[in-house]
């Protein structure tokens, strides 16, 4: 922790994170998008597809995207907050609310799946 | 030896609150001249504008006079004070603190009402001190440098000036500068140059001021043969922060409030002894604080560092931990406790009435030559009030660069050739360390910090100050065989202490002289063998300046053209009570 | 990034931060059971407020991502801000493109 | 509790400019001791050329910034026993500065960007007029109050990782200031200032890192400052005050 100076912090990682779950969330989008618009051509690509996706190891990344949907969401509605909103103490404390939040949010999601 | 020659027109040596403000005047008065800064370290992050904490003194309110604040000045500076001097400070300061805030963008502390605060400070009849909090000299000093980098003056920033020199034909040409980055030396010929660089005595083992000061500018001066007045007239703050040996924080200044708000000085025994020296127990002034606890700690009843402790748990840690912040704060920092447990302090030097001798338009002795600030003298006299240290540079720096581009336009001196032995003797003076074998600079250094504190301290006496003068003979004859290896010049900061020590055995040697000559007692100055302050009517300064023959002390009778002792110009005495 | 690109980026953010609120609720709902893709397509075929709910998104996702991604590109590539400005115009238009071909795919064919 | 404190402490310290690295030294402990004593004692006693930059010693003049053991601070104010428990010190100039050598840094970019930043007063009175009468209380002069007491030490500047990222990023302090001077009813410079913040590598180029904030040595919150210079600078632009 100490080596990484500046860069420890809960509200860095926050930071970090965020960008992260954004530029993941930038690349997946397309890929997204791919997949619903292959329904263009009738609901029996798109079967053909979602039983592939069926598979473990696709359900795992997906509920990975909505996790980082759920957390980008957060960490975005954090930054909202500093940059409109009167300023509070406690800044750090919303930072771990956020990753707690997402991480229950993707554990429902996780139970639901499987 | 290879040295760089510049060419400017108006040279400041110094970026404290009188260089900061003579080059935003100079700049302003002709935009057509080139005005360059040179600061010994980074510009307005060094010098001791910054460190003003309790602020600038000015008659601005209602109740409050000029003449009022003139008297306290020169009561204050036990009617030493040169008096044209003293009421350009006291009048000039109200234009400054309106341009200051008006125009340079200071953001003084207000009253309720909108109009600006004036707190109370020592030795004065009215509350007179604005300020920004308690870092006023931050303020003051961040919007200076704000205006000055947004103006097309140049910077030579951590450059060190370390001579004058005089042109063949009269006149100044100049100044040699080293450049501290990379060790290189730099000529910089001038049309007008203004000394700046702000005293400051640390050369006594406690000491407030930054650690960039070190009397150069004085130094520099007496060598140039400018006359120094008042040069035994070193003020000491009676409470520095004692931490121990080995540690800067050493010498660091506690504020008066916290003595004016009711904290205790307590001895070794824990006895509180001010009431032993004075009736106004630990309210009393600077100096008779100061000379209370060097009592103390010359009868041996003292700390384990040797100081005295101040208490303030009696007022509640959490009162003091509120109403002190900065103070509690920069304790802990240091690992002390102040608002709950004691903490060592001592007397501590902290600011120098001598200096240049000049006149109340800042010029000198020598045509070109111009002074203000701390490095100028007779503002004072034989104390200065808290809240003038700061008019006083920002007063004469701004006049200073309004006079400056005058002068040139009169005189038309252009810029005149160095004169190139003595050129060439300066770079020799400043590289003579270079030259010799290893020496121990620091128990030099340690050497000149006792001596000055044990013998032309806070109380003096002849057998004393003789003592202390062959002393300093000494050290600065060992300093001119103590050599450093010539490894890297670039940045070499073990350099600069050395030049350091140099400037300050040398102004060192005119105080003890100048504390010889005055045998009476008069604000700062205490002689034990002559405790009486003598006839205030046939008051003298003294006046030091290097001949052949060495260094000349004589004196001089106060001029009283504004009041005489006994009078005052307080026309209604009680209006403010 | 300059107070216009800031703007479209805040204002799409906060547009979207509700849209996505329901999207992952529908997600999770969906989930609940396996998914066919009758159900999905059943759900927005010939349906203009799911049209307009997902364009919207899709329209502020793409701009709000591409400034993005600009940002990153600026602060952690080799690009020059105008490179990455173009590179993020690029992804944008790909992302608008696509999303609303998906979206088209969803509710109309 | 230097009873405890071991008697030596190992001091790494960076050497060179760019292409330094660091040495080691060994410096007795002392009971009171801040960082830059320990520095200062390298440069008495063990290396002559040690080079680093102080002046006030006591957190006014903000010159004495390092980054030791990993984290930027103010040296002067720094009680070794705070950074050093384990009796090592590794202490390197500041980030995101120039080097010039050992221990110092260039500082000139972080005022050229302060002053980028129209981070100096433009007066609307003249000193012949009387000053301006402003209440304590108000809610511009509190706003101003709140960040006026930078040091310009440059510890946030150096904490800050979209400094690192983005070379024209004006950097948190600067940005503090005109934030200052944004709520300055005296100033009549807003027009250009605002202009300037809200420009390319402006206000709008932080995220809200807060690392400023954590490692000010005077606790200011240039984070909030910055807000509040995005919300400024987009009302103005929403406004049509400003081009962009
Ligand atoms: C801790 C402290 C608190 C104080 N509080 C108050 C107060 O509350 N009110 C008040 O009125 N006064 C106060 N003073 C006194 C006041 O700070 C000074 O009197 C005043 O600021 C001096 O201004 P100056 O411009 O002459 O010098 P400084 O501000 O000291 O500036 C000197 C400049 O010269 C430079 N310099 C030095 N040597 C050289 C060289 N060889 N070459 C080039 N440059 C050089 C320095 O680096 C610096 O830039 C205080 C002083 C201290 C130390
Ligand atoms: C749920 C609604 C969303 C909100 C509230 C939101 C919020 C934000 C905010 C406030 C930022 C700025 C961060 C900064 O500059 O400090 C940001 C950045 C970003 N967002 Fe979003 N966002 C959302 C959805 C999305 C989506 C769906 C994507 C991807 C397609 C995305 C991709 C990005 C990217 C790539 C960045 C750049 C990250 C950075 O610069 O650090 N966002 N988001
Ligand atoms: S905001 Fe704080 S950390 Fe940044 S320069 Fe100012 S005082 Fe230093
Ligand atoms: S650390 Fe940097 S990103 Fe912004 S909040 Fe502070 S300036
Ligand atoms: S030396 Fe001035 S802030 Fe540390």
């Amino acid at each position: 922790m100490k080596t990484l100076g500046p860069r420890g912090s809960s509200l860095w990682i926050a930071a970090i994170i965020h960008r992260l779950s954004g530029l993941a969330l930038a690349i997946f989008l397309p890929v997204h998008f791919f997949v619903l618009s292959l329904a263009f051509h009738g609901g029996a690509r798109l079967d053909g597809f979602l039983r592939w996706a069926d598979q473990p190891l696709v359900k795992f990344t997906e509920v990975g995207l909505v996790f980082l949907l759920t957390v980008h969401l957060l960490g975005g509605l954090r930054v909202l907050v500093i940059e409109n909103f009167d300023w509070h103490d406690g800044q750090k404390r919303l930072a771990m609310l956020v990753a707690a939040v997402s991480a229950v949010t993707a554990f429902i999601f996780l139970m639901r799946v499987f | 030896m290879n040295v760089e020659h510049l060419k400017t027109d108006i040279l400041i040596l110094g970026a404290g609150g009188a260089g900061l403000f003579a080059a935003l005047h100079a700049h302003k008065a002709d935009p057509n001249l080139d005005v360059t800064i040179v600061s010994k370290g980074l510009l307005g992050k060094c010098g001791c504008t910054r460190m003003v904490q309790g602020g600038y003194n000015v008659a601005l309110n209602l109740g409050d006079s000029i003449e009022r604040h003139f008297m306290d000045t020169i009561e204050g500076g036990k009617w030493l004070p040169h008096q044209a001097l003293a009421w350009t400070l006291v009048t000039k300061a109200i234009e400054r603190v309106h341009e200051l805030e008006n125009e340079i963008g200071c953001f003084f502390d207000r009253n309720p009402d909108g109009t600006l605060h004036g707190k109370a400070f020592a030795g004065q009849t009215f509350d007179r001190t604005v300020h920004k909090g308690d870092l006023t000299g931050i303020e003051i000093i961040n919007r200076l440098m704000e205006q000055v980098w947004a103006r097309p003056i140049r910077r030579l920033e951590e450059h060190r000036a370390v001579a004058l020199i005089p042109s063949p034909a009269g006149g100044i040409s100049g100044a040699l500068l080293i450049d501290i980055r990379t060790g290189e030396f730099r000529f910089i010929a001038a049309q007008a140059v203004l000394l700046a660089t702000g005293g400051g005595p640390t050369m006594y083992r406690y000491h407030t001021p930054s650690g960039d000061k070190s009397m150069d500018g004085l130094a520099i001066a007496l060598r140039f043969g400018l006359p120094l007045r008042d040069m035994e007239m070193v003020q000491f703050h009676p409470t520095g922060l004692l931490a121990g040996p080995d540690t800067r924080m050493t010498g660091t200044v506690l504020e008066e409030g916290l003595r004016g708000s009711g904290g205790h000085l307590l001895n070794g025994a824990l006895h509180r002894f001010m009431g032993d020296y004075d009736q106004k127990l630990e309210r009393a002034t600077r100096d008779v604080v100061s000379r209370a606890i060097d009592a103390e700690m010359r009868a041996g009843r003292t700390t384990p560092n040797g100081g005295v402790y101040i208490k303030m748990s009696h007022l509640g840690p959490a009162h003091v931990a509120k109403e002190f912040k900065g103070m509690v704060d920069r304790c802990r920092d240091c690992g002390f406790d102040l608002a709950g447990g004691l903490v060592e302090v001592v007397p501590t030097a902290h600011y120098f009435m001598g200096g240049v001798i000049c006149d109340v338009d800042t010029s000198t002795e020598k045509a070109g030559l111009f002074v203000a600030g701390e490095d100028a003298s007779g503002m004072h006299g034989a104390n200065r009030l808290g809240g003038n240290g700061v008019a006083n540079s920002t007063v004469f720096g701004g006049i200073a660069g309004d006079v400056m581009p005058r002068w040139i336009a009169y005189n038309r001196p252009g810029h005149r050739a160095p004169d190139a032995d003595a050129l060439d003797a300066e770079i020799e003076r400043a590289l003579h360390p270079f030259g010799q074998k290893s020496g121990d600079l620091n128990a030099l250094r340690e050497k000149l910090l006792d001596t000055m504190w044990d013998d032309v301290g806070v109380v003096r006496d002849r057998a004393g100050l003789e003592r202390g003068l062959a002393s300093v003979d000494q050290i600065e004859a060992e300093l001119l065989t103590a050599g450093l290896a010539d490894t890297d010049r670039r940045f070499n900061l073990t350099w600069q202490d050395w030049l350091n020590l140099r400037s300050l055995c040398e102004i060192s040697r005119v105080i003890a002289l100048a504390a010889l000559k005055r045998e009476n007692s008069r604000g700062a100055h205490f002689r034990s063998d002559f405790p009486a302050p003598g006839d205030l009517a046939t008051s003298t300064f003294t006046v030091a300046r290097q001949t052949a023959g060495g260094i000349e002390i004589g004196e001089r009778p106060v001029a009283f053209t504004h009041v005489k002792p006994g009078e005052t110009l307080i026309r209604d005495p009680v209006a403010a009570e | 990034m300059n107070v216009r690109l800031y703007v479209w980026q805040r204002a799409t953010a906060a547009l979207m931060a509700p849209l996505v609120l329901v999207h992952i609720a529908v997600i999770l709902y969906a989930t609940r059971a396996g998914l066919s893709a009758a159900d999905i397509l059943s759900r927005t075929h010939n349906s203009i407020a799911w049209a307009t709910f997902y364009g919207i998104f899709v329209a502020a996702a793409s701009i709000h991502a591409s400034i993005g991604v600009r940002n990153i590109l600026v602060e952690w590539s080799p690009f020059s801000e105008r490179g990455a400005g173009r590179f993020a115009a690029v992804l944008g238009i790909a992302l608008a493109l696509l999303g609303f071909h998906a979206v088209f795919a969803l509710v109309v064919a | 509790m230097s009873s405890a404190a071991p008697a030596q402490l190992s001091v790494s310290l960076w050497r060179g400019s760019d292409d330094g690295c660091y040495e080691t030294y060994s410096v007795p402990r002392r009971a009171s001791q801040t960082v830059l004593d320990v520095v200062t004692y390298v440069q008495r006693h063990i290396d002559a050329t040690l080079s680093y930059r102080f002046a006030c010693r006591v957190g006014m003049c903000g010159s004495c910034a390092m980054t030791v053991n990993g984290r930027p601070r103010w040296t002067c104010r720094t009680h070794v026993a705070k950074v050093a428990a384990n009796g090592r010190l590794k202490i390197g100039p500041l980030e995101n500065l120039p080097r010039i050598k050992d221990l110092a840094t260039d500082m000139q970019p972080f005022f050229e960007k302060w002053r980028q930043a129209e981070g100096v007063f433009a007066p609307s009175l003249t000193r012949a007029e009387p000053m301006a009468r402003i209440k304590p209380d108000s809610r511009a002069r509190m706003a101003a109050d709140a960040a006026i007491e930078c040091i310009n030490c440059g510890v946030c500047y150096a904490a800050c990782d979209t400094v690192r990222w983005n070379a024209n990023y004006l950097g948190p302090a600067a940005l503090n200031r005109a934030w200052t001077l944004v709520n300055d009813e005296r100033d009549a410079g807003n027009a250009a200032r605002l202009t300037a913040v809200a420009a390319s590598g402006g206000c709008h180029s932080c995220h809200s890192h807060q690392s400023c904030q954590e490692h000010c040595p005077l606790a200011l919150n240039p984070t909030e400052s910055i807000a509040g210079l995005k919300r400024r600078t987009v009302a103005a632009y929403l406004n049509g005050e400003l081009k962009a």
